[in-house]
Order: structure tokens, then C-alpha cells, then sequence
């Protein structure tokens, strides 16, 4: 499929011969020295992923020149999960093989998922970089988009734009003692981490997992929570909003309970995803315990369509979220406007 | 497919649950003979018609809309078919600021048991439509080349 | 770099056909009261120079609407054998074909105004930036931009603000000044040789230079005062939650889409799919940040509900956000569109003159 | 005293009830005035009203729902405010209205047109003073001054303007003035035109249309506004090219929604910035209204809109005889 950017339609090196008065020259030089990446891969970065801080949102993961980046992927749907009463989860393969075969993300980092005819919504790919059977979204049924994706099967198309925006930092995690705090479908990045460290675990400390959900009706990814609190290696912690008969977890919404499980912000790191309230809540009771804003790491939400920095809507001041985000730390989002 | 491909025009029926379309049951299963260039969708009521329905059928290219119903006074739910009067007649009194010829555009009263008033309906209004030219069909972006052939 | 050249204002039109031969000419022609950017018909040949086009020339480039690729399912060979379930499951899949649109054709942009062509240049690091986008690319490669020096700047115009000019060199590829009796044009880049090949141009007289330089001088002199926009970019950073300011500055605003839409730097768009049985296309279309669907996200959560801070956001790009990604260059080119065709009059360069008085104030309280 | 000056002791008076008084102050250029939100005595002394205060400022009432303002109304204006009231789109305690006799309100193009100046030669941006005196109007653009006659460069609505005084009002100033006969000439000027012309004439004049949707915006009793069916997905009345098609639909989507509820003050054509006679739909609308139910939209506060009733005969409508 990528190869229907053929070099007549696609652009040209030539292109690149606009002049432009900006630092994004920079960037464009390294991508022109970097030997060209064949059609085919143009997930390549353009410099390999440090994970590190100065490559934090940087990359531009679908390498300039190579390929249509309003282009996606053809993909096919491999299963589907129903996680509960508006959530599913879809596991899809990319249809060109050798595109699937070198395709690589890192954890956090996002993908356009589509269906053809209903349009493109922002999904993070929940599967982890390093079990790459499948990718995994899911998406909770709010929209015209969603909806329509609600209504996929096993075996049918869809398109993948992907990967896009920045990643957690984890190389900068390593060796550091990590809470993940999921609220809701802000499980999603947090299960894409939490497998990707698990996957590395002896390059991290210890591994605690809080994630809470309105009711156990409400908990996606219900299938996986026996593994995870039998697992030696993390410690998982599960709440809900309210009492709920048959529950054995806590109960309670996620800031107090963490307030609760008063984690040492000594050499930790903290990620929070979730709901903006949540987030909101659970920021102030990480200050509460002495994280400090360097130590708090968030994904934000915002509505995209090109999901490549130039349509426009996702911007807080003069960052944008697609490229610049979504992983943001406490404070790098202290230093942007007050606009969420 | 009807065997009038060709002569045939796209008209385009709203026909509310309660009477009309049984009306035109009761014409199908009578065997009146009626005009093929009808395309009916069932609505709940002619007062669930948005006057929009019509207007965009006619930029879409439909020749004729016809919206019929249950008689005034004898509305399903009340008085579902006199807010639509007055709607569809607005509706109608528009279409000449366009350059679409009113004509086009007709609503009626068909019981569930007027099997024959149907079918002269019908015939009635296919005979005009049939009388006046193929609609005029408004500019498109290229961009959506692609829709029109599928069709 | 080619010599410059002359062409007699009763040249034009012959010279346009000529080109027309083998590219698409756009030039401002009259349509219903309006100049417009518009393809050129030889036929009526009519140009109209003097009048200041209502909208920019950005569709020639970034078309109002433009299909990124058309979609059409495949469908499954039809094998008798498929039909037991038992082997359904072995039955090739139906298959997804995407299409890409032909490549653009060659086109020039002839007579268009400088802040026009001021903003082509600040799309070219937007669209050309981290993420190359093919389909702008394509069209500013094979497009020639010859700019027209304005010789009478309009009241609402401050081009001279924004640190444009009325006959700037720096963005279009071959800048026209008219002499009354016709065009002196300089060429400004190598993509200018592509359209001066004509017999019909004639060497540009011996003092043109001079004279084009008085005439320059004269439309900047027209504009009047500049103020200084020095440091405008962390003033609304400081301004940013000053409610008031905004508030008041947006009441009048109507949250349409006329600013955005006939600015010449304003490049948002958005991505819908239409489609009809199997096939279809993805389009993308301008789109307005001063409306509020925008950036309403499905969970009704909307980060720029309120018009006021729909304005804060525009003029904050315009003025802030853009130049902190651009070194310091302001992304508006001061055309003044937005200020004409506001049916609620709200002007910007007020809007940002206030801004930087405030500013000040907001400093001297902090400091003092 | 002028009726500036008493406009300026209304509002004054009405300020410390308000939250703000809206009205009119200075433009940005000399041709027309900009809408002023007043909240202090200072901000009063930059009021202005007259020909210039062209723009409709009804349509900013919804945005203060909840909290009380008082408004400056032309008679087409008050019609938009009455017609609110009827819908209860706004409450009638919130808003104290301040109404005075209108003598029309100027359209910029017809000065432009009338200065004698070459039509492609002029911009509206380029007059340079607009002086107003009695029943006439003094223009200088480039550099040469001409007297004109305020009747002959007003807005087309003016001249056939029934309501020229405020329909509804707390305040009053000035002495009332005779409405005018609007006879729907500009419909029927249309009608002239065959049905193919008319086609065609939307088609191209909807070609130009950039889809700003000022007309929407501008249009007071446009209640939907931040979730128009324009650019919904869903529903999906429109696809977002740039199709003369869709376009036009959008505009007969406007008339539609205003069927039975325009009061014609004509913000939608004016707002257009690309001169698209948009208007001329709703007046096609406002004419059958009158025609079928004896209705004109923002004339009586308790009136309920004619299509939001029915009557069981409607005798003013002709059914089609199938026989």
C-alpha cells in the first residue's frame, strides 16, 4: 500500500528545495543526509530513538520525503474485544508486509485509526513496541468516529497513521521506581508502558500500578487483571468510584487513594493518565506527596485531524499536541498557557 | 429495474407509516397499475419530514419529491400532518427563489385504504414530472467525482 | 538570475494567453462586485490591477477543498466454492485501494499583492516543516508568484507594521511595479525564468530602478507611522489571563469565519471522509478557528469554548506562537482583510497596539 | 438636543441597572461605525447613532442571557429583539431597550458607486472623511470631496422599511417617523428572471462563497450557531467541499430555519463579504409568511411563530387537486 506513494505522486525531493526561513530547516537537513528511507518503511525515524529528554517529541517518526504522511496504512482488523458497555478494543496488522515487518513505535506514541467513509480519530497504540503481533487501540465509543469503528469486525479494513506525537521517556525512567496511575480509558497509554516495562523489567525499580474506574463494569482490560495482581513483580492496586457487590479492591476515587498508598517520591516517577478532572486531582495529590513537577508525567487529549502539526487545533500556545505531545511532563504543561 | 430505463425519472416518495404507505400497500396488493420512477422511504410521520429532505433530494438530482400522508384530522399522532402543512408549503413557496420549478414538489393525503386514490396520485404526479425536463443538476466540487460514480 | 524586464500594460493580456498555453494562469479579475483570485480567460482578458482583491490567493496553493486520496473496497472474487462456511474463512479478504490525486499542473500567480505573497512564505516552514506535506509542496514547487508593488495603500492596511512592505522582494518570485504605461519586473528568484522567456517583454528602461524605488517609497510613506511590535510576543504570553482584555476585545466579534478565511497566513484545515457504497474520498477543507466546533473533542470537553478565547488564540498565533517557532517572524502580513470585511469592525492592529500598551502596565506593576 | 445627545442621557440612566449598554461607537475607517459595549459614563461619551450604525446588535443579546443589558435599536433591530422575546430566546427583564426613529442606515457600496470615481478605482478603505449633515453626506476619497444626499446611498432595506421607530421599547427619544410600503419589488424583480436563469445565477454566485458562514453569525436569530448543522458530522447534511451545491443548500438550510421567524434586517447580506445576495431567500420566505398567515416576524412579543401552530382548515393555502 505505502508503495502507492509512488515518486510521481509523492513528494519529490525537489520539494524540499522551497526555501524556507525557519529552525525546521534543521531538522530537515538531518533528514536529508540521513540516507533516504525506502518508501516502504516510513516509520524509520530520521535519527535513531533515544527516548531521552533532548528527543523528547523531536523525531519526526514518518521520515520527510519518503512518504505521504495524510496517507495511511491499510489494515485489517484481527479480533475484537468487547471491554465494556463503551469500550472495545480492536487488534489490527497492517496489510503490507513488508511495511508490518519494520514497523516500529515507541510506547505512548499515537496513531490515526480509520475507517473509510466515517473519517480519522486519535487513538494511543496500547500494545506495547515490544510484542508486536498485533496493534492495539481502543476507543471508547463518544463520537460520529467512534461509533462508526463500534461497528468493525474481525477481517475488516481500516487505515493506520501511524506512529505520531512524542513517547514516554523511558529511558530517562530507567533505574527509577515508577507509579503508573490509570483512570479509565486513561488505561490505555498506562497498559502500553506498564507491558513495555515489564518487557524491560530489570532496568526499573519498583513498579506500582494504581487503576481505577467508575464500577467493574467499567474496567477495560478485566481479562488481564488477574495476571497483573498475581504478578510478583508489580504491584497493582485496582479501585472503583463506589461500593459495588462482589468488589475486593479498594474503593474510592483515584487521588485519595493514592494519597492513601503514599508512594515515595524519592527517585520515582509518577505517570498519570485519565479523564482531565481526574488528572487535574490526582497532579495535586502528587504535589501533596512531594513529587515534584519533573517527576510527574501526563498524556494530553485534544482534538486532531492531521496529527502532524499543521492543521491547526491542538495547539496550547505554540506547542501543539500531536507532535510536540502527548506525553508532557507536570512541568513543561506549568510552562504552556492555561488553556486546557 | 424497470423496463423503462432511460425514460425513467428519479422521484422520490416520503410516505408517512401510518396511512400512505399502507395506502400504497393496498394499490400494490389491488394490482393498480401504477408508474416504476417512485422510490418511497417510510417515515414515521409527515410531521417527522424536515422540509431539508425535499430540498436536498432536488440539489441531489431527484426529478420529483412527493411527500403524502394521513388525511388532516386523522393524523396518527394528532396533529403530526398540520405542522407539516404549513412547513411543506413554505417548503414549496421557496423552491422559485432557486430556479426550481414548484412543480416538482407536491405533498398529499393518502389513507391506508385509498388504494386508487394512490395510484392516481402517483400517476398524476409521475405524468408531471415526465412533462417537465430532467432537473438541472448544480456544480460540483471535482473532489467528490469519486461519489458520483458509485451513484 | 534573469535581467529585468518591461511588458506595456497593452501587452499584459497577450503575454497571460501566452502563458496560459501551457500553465494554469490565476490573476485578479472583477466577479459580482468582488476582485478575486481567478483562472485567466484569454477570452475576456480581464485583469484588474487597481482594485485590491477581497480574498488572498492561498486557495491557489491550499485549495478550499482538496481530496488527499479516494478509497474504493475492492470486491471479493466471486468463488463457488467460498460459499461453505467451513471454507469462508480461507476466502480472500476484500481489499482496500487508495488513490492519490495527479500531480499539480504548472500555474503562475500573476499580480498578486505583496502580503499575498507574504503569505505563501509563512506556510512554507508550516508545510514544509517537520512534516513535509506533499500536496502543498507540489503546488509551490510548480508555481511562479508574481507580486505587484501597491501604489495605494488602503486605511486598512499596515503591512509596514508586520515588517512586510508594499513591494517586499522577499517572497514572490518576480515583483511588478506598474509605470502607469506598464510593468517593470524584477526577478527575484530562478523559478522567475520560467514565465520571462516571451518576446513580448521588452528591457526594462535604463533609470527603472530609481523610479521603481520612488514608487515603493511613496506607497510605504502612504501607510504612515510604524509603531513598534518589539518583544509583542511574550506581551501576550503575559497577557494571556487577562480576562478583561479578551473579553473585551472579543465582544463585537461574531466567531464567523471571515478573518480566517480571506487571510492570506491562515492555514488550518480539517480532514472529513464522504463516501457513497464502496468508494470514496478524504477531503481536506479550511477550517476556522473561530469556530467553536474546531476543537470541541467527543467528550464534550471543548479547550477554547468561549470566543474570547478563540480571538486569544488567533491573534496569539498571529503575533506569539508563530514567531516562537519562526525566529521571531510575524506571521501576519498586515493586508487588512480582516479588518475590511468585518461586519462587526473588530481590527486587530487595535487589538495588539493595546496589547502592547497593557503590556507595559502589566511589567511596571510587576516590577514596581 | 440631537438624538445622539438624548440617546446619550438614555443610556446613562439605564447604566447602573446593566451589566453593559450595547450601542454603537467609531469604525476603523470613516464608513461605518462599531459595535461599542458600554460600562462606564466614559464609554458613553464615544456613542454614536446614525447613519452609520449600520449592524444589528441583537445578535449579541444571547451571549448576556441570565444577566440584564441594555441595547440601542433601529426599528429593524427591534423587530429582532421582538422576535426573541416571542421565542423566548432571551427573557424580557434582562434587556432594557433603548430605541430611537431611524432615518436609514448607509450602504458603504453605494457611496462608493456614487462618488463618481471610476468604480475599479475605489476601495471602500480609501475614503478618507465622512462627514454627515441634515439629510446629506459629505465623502472626501482621494482627495477630491463630494456632497451627497443620505436618501440615495442608504441600505436597499431602508427604502422600503415599515418599522423604522422601535417596535418595543423602555426608552424612546425623538419624534416617531412614518414607516414605508414594502411591496416585495426586489422578489418579483428576481421572479423575472426564468427559472433556468435563476438556477444558474445561484450556482455561479455560490461558486465565490468561502463558507465563513457570516451569514449564519450575523443572522440574530441564528440560535444554533456553535452546533450548526454546517460543519456537524452528524448529522451530515453537508459535505465540506468546496461544492456551489453544497453551498447553496447551506443557504436554503438558513431560510428554512428562519422560515416564519426573519424579520429582514438584511445582516445576513450585509456580513457577506464576498456580496452574495443572500438576503433575497428570506425574503422569499417573509413574503410567503405574509401571504399564507398574515405573519411578519418581530412585530408582536406574544405572537407565536406561524409554524410552531396550525389551524385545522388553512384556507389560505392551495392544496393540489389530484382529480
Amino acid at each position: 500500500m505505502a508503495k502507492a506513494a509512488s515518486p510521481k505522486n509523492g513528494p519529490s525531493r525537489k520539494a524540499t528545495a522551497v526555501s524556507i526561513e525557519s529552525h525546521a530547516a534543521d531538522v530537515k537537513k538531518v533528514a536529508d543526509s540521513a540516507p533516504a528511507a525506502p518508501a516502504t518503511s516510513p516509520a524509520s525515524p530520521a535519527s535513531p530513538p533515544s527516548g531521552g529528554p533532548e528527543a523528547h517529541g523531536a523525531i519526526p517518526v514518518l521520515t520527510p520525503g519518503a512518504h505521504n504522511p495524510y496517507l495511511p496504512y491499510v489494515a485489517t482488523v484481527r479480533e475484537v474485544i468487547k471491554e465494556t458497555h463503551n469500550i472495545m478494543t480492536f487488534r489490527v496488522t497492517l496489510d503490507d508486509e513488508e511495511v508490518w515487518n519494520s514497523f516500529h513505535f515507541e510506547p505512548g506514541q499515537v496513531g490515526q485509526l480509520s475507517l473509510f467513509g466515517a473519517g480519522e480519530a486519535t487513538f494511543v497504540i496500547n500494545s506495547p513496541p515490544t510484542r508486536m503481533d498485533y496493534l492495539q487501540f481502543s476507543v471508547m465509543r463518544a463520537g460520529e468516529v467512534t461509533a462508526a469503528l463500534h461497528g468493525l469486525r474481525a477481517g475488516d479494513k481500516v487505515g493506520v497513521r501511524a506512529p505520531l506525537g512524542n513517547h514516554f521517556p523511558y529511558n530517562d525512567m530507567k533505574g527509577k521506581d515508577i507509579v503508573l496511575i490509570g483512570g479509565g480509558i486513561g488505561m490505555a497509554p498506562i497498559r502500553t508502558l506498564l507491558y513495555y516495562l515489564l518487557d524491560n523489567r530489570k532496568d526499573y525499580g519498583t513498579i506500582t500500578l494504581l487503576y481505577g474506574a467508575r464500577s467493574p463494569q467499567d474496567m477495560a482490560y478485566s481479562y488481564e487483571l488477574p495476571d497483573w495482581l498475581s504478578r510478583e513483580d508489580l504491584d497493582c492496586v485496582l479501585t472503583i468510584d463506589r461500593e459495588a457487590e462482589g468488589w475486593e479492591h479498594r474503593v474510592g476515587l483515584i487521588p485519595n487513594v493514592l494519597l492513601e498508598m503514599n508512594p515515595s517520591p524519592k527517585n520515582a516517577v509518577a505517570v498519570c493518565c485519565g479523564p482531565p478532572i481526574m488528572i487535574k486531582f490526582t497532579m495535586e495529590a502528587l504535589a501533596k506527596l512531594n513529587f515534584a513537577p519533573e517527576q510527574v508525567i501526563t498524556t494530553l487529549e485534544r482534538r486532531m485531524k492531521c496529527g502532524i502539526g499543521i492543521c491547526g487545533r491542538c495547539n496550547i500556545g505554540e506547542k501543539y499536541v500531536c507532535v510536540d505531545g502527548p506525553v508532557f511532563t507536570s512541568a513543561e504543561l506549568k510552562a504552556l498557557p492555561n488553556e486546557l | 429495474m424497470s423496463v423503462l430505463i432511460g425514460k425513467e425519472r428519479r422521484i422520490i416518495g416520503f410516505l408517512c407509516n401510518w396511512c400512505s404507505y399502507g395506502g400504497a400497500d393496498t394499490a400494490g396488493v389491488g394490482r393498480f397499475t401504477q408508474p416504476t420512477d417512485l422510490r418511497i422511504i417510510r417515515v414515521p410521520c409527515t410531521g417527522r419530514i424536515n422540509p431539508l429532505f425535499v430540498i436536498k433530494s432536488l440539489l441531489g438530482g431527484a426529478d420529483g419529491v412527493l411527500v403524502s400522508g394521513c388525511h388532516p384530522r386523522d393524523c396518527h399522532y394528532a396533529e403530526g400532518n398540520f405542522y407539516a402543512r404549513r412547513r411543506l408549503e413554505m417548503c414549496k413557496q421557496l423552491l422559485p427563489a432557486v430556479g426550481i420549478d414548484s412543480r416538482r414538489f407536491e405533498y398529499t393525503w393518502v389513507s391506508a385504504s385509498e388504494g386508487q386514490r394512490w395510484q392516481q396520485v402517483v400517476t398524476a404526479f409521475t405524468e408531471q414530472i415526465h412533462a417537465l425536463p430532467p432537473i438541472p443538476r448544480i456544480a460540483e466540487s471535482p473532489d467528490l467525482g469519486v461519489l458520483e460514480q458509485c451513484g | 538570475m534573469s535581467a529585468a524586464k518591461f511588458i506595456a500594460h497593452t501587452d499584459v493580456p497577450a503575454w497571460l494567453a501566452e502563458l496560459a498555453a501551457s500553465m494554469r494562469v490565476i490573476a485578479p479579475v472583477t466577479e459580482g462586485g468582488n476582485v478575486l483570485y481567478r483562472e485567466f480567460d484569454s477570452a475576456t482578458n480581464g485583469v484588474e490591477l487597481n482594485r485590491k482583491p477581497t480574498e488572498s490567493a492561498k486557495h491557489v496553493l491550499f485549495p478550499r477543498s482538496e481530496a488527499l486520496f479516494t478509497f474504493r473496497k475492492e470486491p471479493v472474487p466471486f468463488a463457488p466454492d467460498s460459499l461453505d462456511p467451513a471454507t469462508e474463512e480461507d476466502s480472500p479478504a476484500p481489499r482496500m485501494t487508495l488513490t492519490q490525486p495527479e500531480a499539480p499542473k504548472p500555474t503562475v500567480v500573476f499580480g498578486m499583492l505583496c502580503c499575498d505573497a507574504g503569505g505563501v512564505t509563512t506556510f512554507d516552514p508550516v508545510y514544509g516543516g517537520r512534516y513535509q506535506d506533499p500536496y502543498y509542496l507540489q503546488k509551490r514547487e510548480a508555481t511562479v508568484l508574481i507580486a505587484k508593488a501597491c501604489n495605494e495603500p488602503l486605511k486598512t492596511c499596515f503591512c509596514t507594521w508586520v515588517g512586510s512592505d508594499p513591494a517586499n522582494k522577499r517572497d514572490a518570485d518576480i515583483l511588478a511595479t506598474d509605470f502607469g504605461n506598464g510593468l517593470y519586473l524584477e526577478a527575484l528568484t530562478e523559478r522567475a525564468e520560467r514565465v520571462l522567456g516571451s518576446k513580448l517583454l521588452q528591457d526594462a528602461p535604463a533609470n527603472a530602478e530609481a523610479k521603481a524605488e520612488a514608487l515603493h517609497a511613496a506607497a510605504r510613506e502612504a501607510i504612515g507611522e510604524v509603531p513598534s511590535l518589539e518583544g509583542i510576543d511574550n506581551t501576550l504570553t503575559t497577557l494571556f489571563d487577562e480576562r478583561d482584555f479578551w473579553w473585551s476585545h472579543s465582544a463585537p466579534c461574531l466567531a464567523c469565519g471571515i478573518c480566517t478565511n480571506l487571510c492570506p497566513t491562515c492555514h488550518c484545515f480539517t480532514i472529513t471522509d464522504e463516501k457513497a457504497s464502496g468508494a470514496g474520498v478524504r477531503l481536506r477543507s479550511w477550517d476556522t478557528c473561530m469556530a467553536a466546533l474546531y476543537t470541541l473533542e467527543a467528550s464534550g470537553h471543548n479547550p477554547r469554548g468561549q470566543k474570547a478565547a478563540r480571538l486569544r488564540n488567533r491573534v496569539g498565533h498571529k503575533f506569539s506562537y508563530f514567531l516562537k517557532n519562526n525566529n521571531g517572524r510575524i506571521s501576519c502580513q498586515g493586508c487588512g482583510r480582516c479588518i475590511k470585511s468585518c461586519p462587526s469592525s473588530v481590527d486587530i492592529r487595535r487589538i495588539v497596539l493595546d496589547a502592547m500598551k497593557k503590556g507595559c502596565a502589566v511589567k511596571e506593576a510587576a516590577n514596581g | 438636543m440631537s438624538i445622539q445627545a438624548q440617546l446619550r442621557d438614555a443610556i446613562l440612566k439605564v447604566l447602573p441597572d446593566v451589566e453593559c449598554v450595547i450601542g454603537w461607537g467609531p469604525g476603523p475607517d470613516p464608513l461605518r461605525n462599531a459595535p461599542l459595549f458600554m460600562k462606564t459614563p466614559d464609554d458613553v461619551e464615544r456613542f454614536e447613532a446614525g447613519p452609520l450604525s449600520v449592524s444589528n446588535l441583537a445578535v449579541f443579546l444571547q451571549e448576556y442571557k441570565g444577566n440584564k443589558v441594555g441595547i440601542v435599536v433601529k426599528g429593524c433591530d427591534s423587530r429582532s429583539v421582538v422576535q426573541m422575546l416571542a421565542e423566548k430566546l432571551i427573557n424580557r427583564e434582562d434587556v432594557v431597550i433603548i430605541g430611537y426613529p431611524c432615518e436609514g442606515v448607509l450602504d458603504a457600496a453605494k457611496i462608493v458607486t456614487k462618488l463618481g470615481l471610476p468604480q475599479e478605482a475605489l476601495e471602500a478603505g480609501m475614503v478618507a472623511k465622512l462627514e454627515l449633515e441634515g439629510e446629506s453626506v459629505t465623502v472626501t476619497a482621494r482627495g477630491k470631496t463630494t456632497e451627497l444626499a443620505i436618501k440615495d446611498v442608504t441600505a436597499t432595506k431602508c427604502s422600503i422599511c415599515r418599522y423604522p421607530n422601535a417596535v418595543l421599547s423602555d426608552e424612546f427619544v425623538g419624534e416617531k417617523r412614518e414607516g414605508l410600503e414594502d411591496s416585495y419589488g426586489d422578489v418579483d424583480k428576481f421572479l423575472a428572471m426564468s427559472e433556468e436563469e435563476r438556477f444558474r445565477f445561484w450556482e455561479k454566485e455560490m461558486e465565490r462563497c468561502i463558507r465563513c458562514y457570516a451569514c449564519r453569525n450575523a443572522c440574530p436569530l441564528c440560535v444554533c450557531k456553535d452546533h450548526c448543522v454546517a460543519t456537524s458530522r452528524d448529522p451530515h447534511w453537508l459535505t465540506q467541499a468546496d461544492s456551489p451545491r453544497d453551498k447553496l443548500f447551506f443557504q436554503l438550510i438558513h431560510a428554512t430555519h428562519l422560515a416564519g421567524r426573519c424579520t429582514g434586517c438584511g445582516e445576513c447580506a450585509r456580513a457577506c463579504p464576498v456580496n452574495i445576495p443572500v438576503g433575497l431567500f428570506k425574503r422569499f420566505m417573509n413574503r410567503a409568511t405574509e401571504k399564507l398567515f398574515s405573519f411578519q416576524g418581530g412585530v408582536d412579543p406574544e405572537a407565536t411563530p406561524p409554524l410552531q401552530t396550525f389551524k385545522l382548515e388553512e384556507p389560505t393555502i392551495q392544496e393540489r387537486n389530484w382529480k
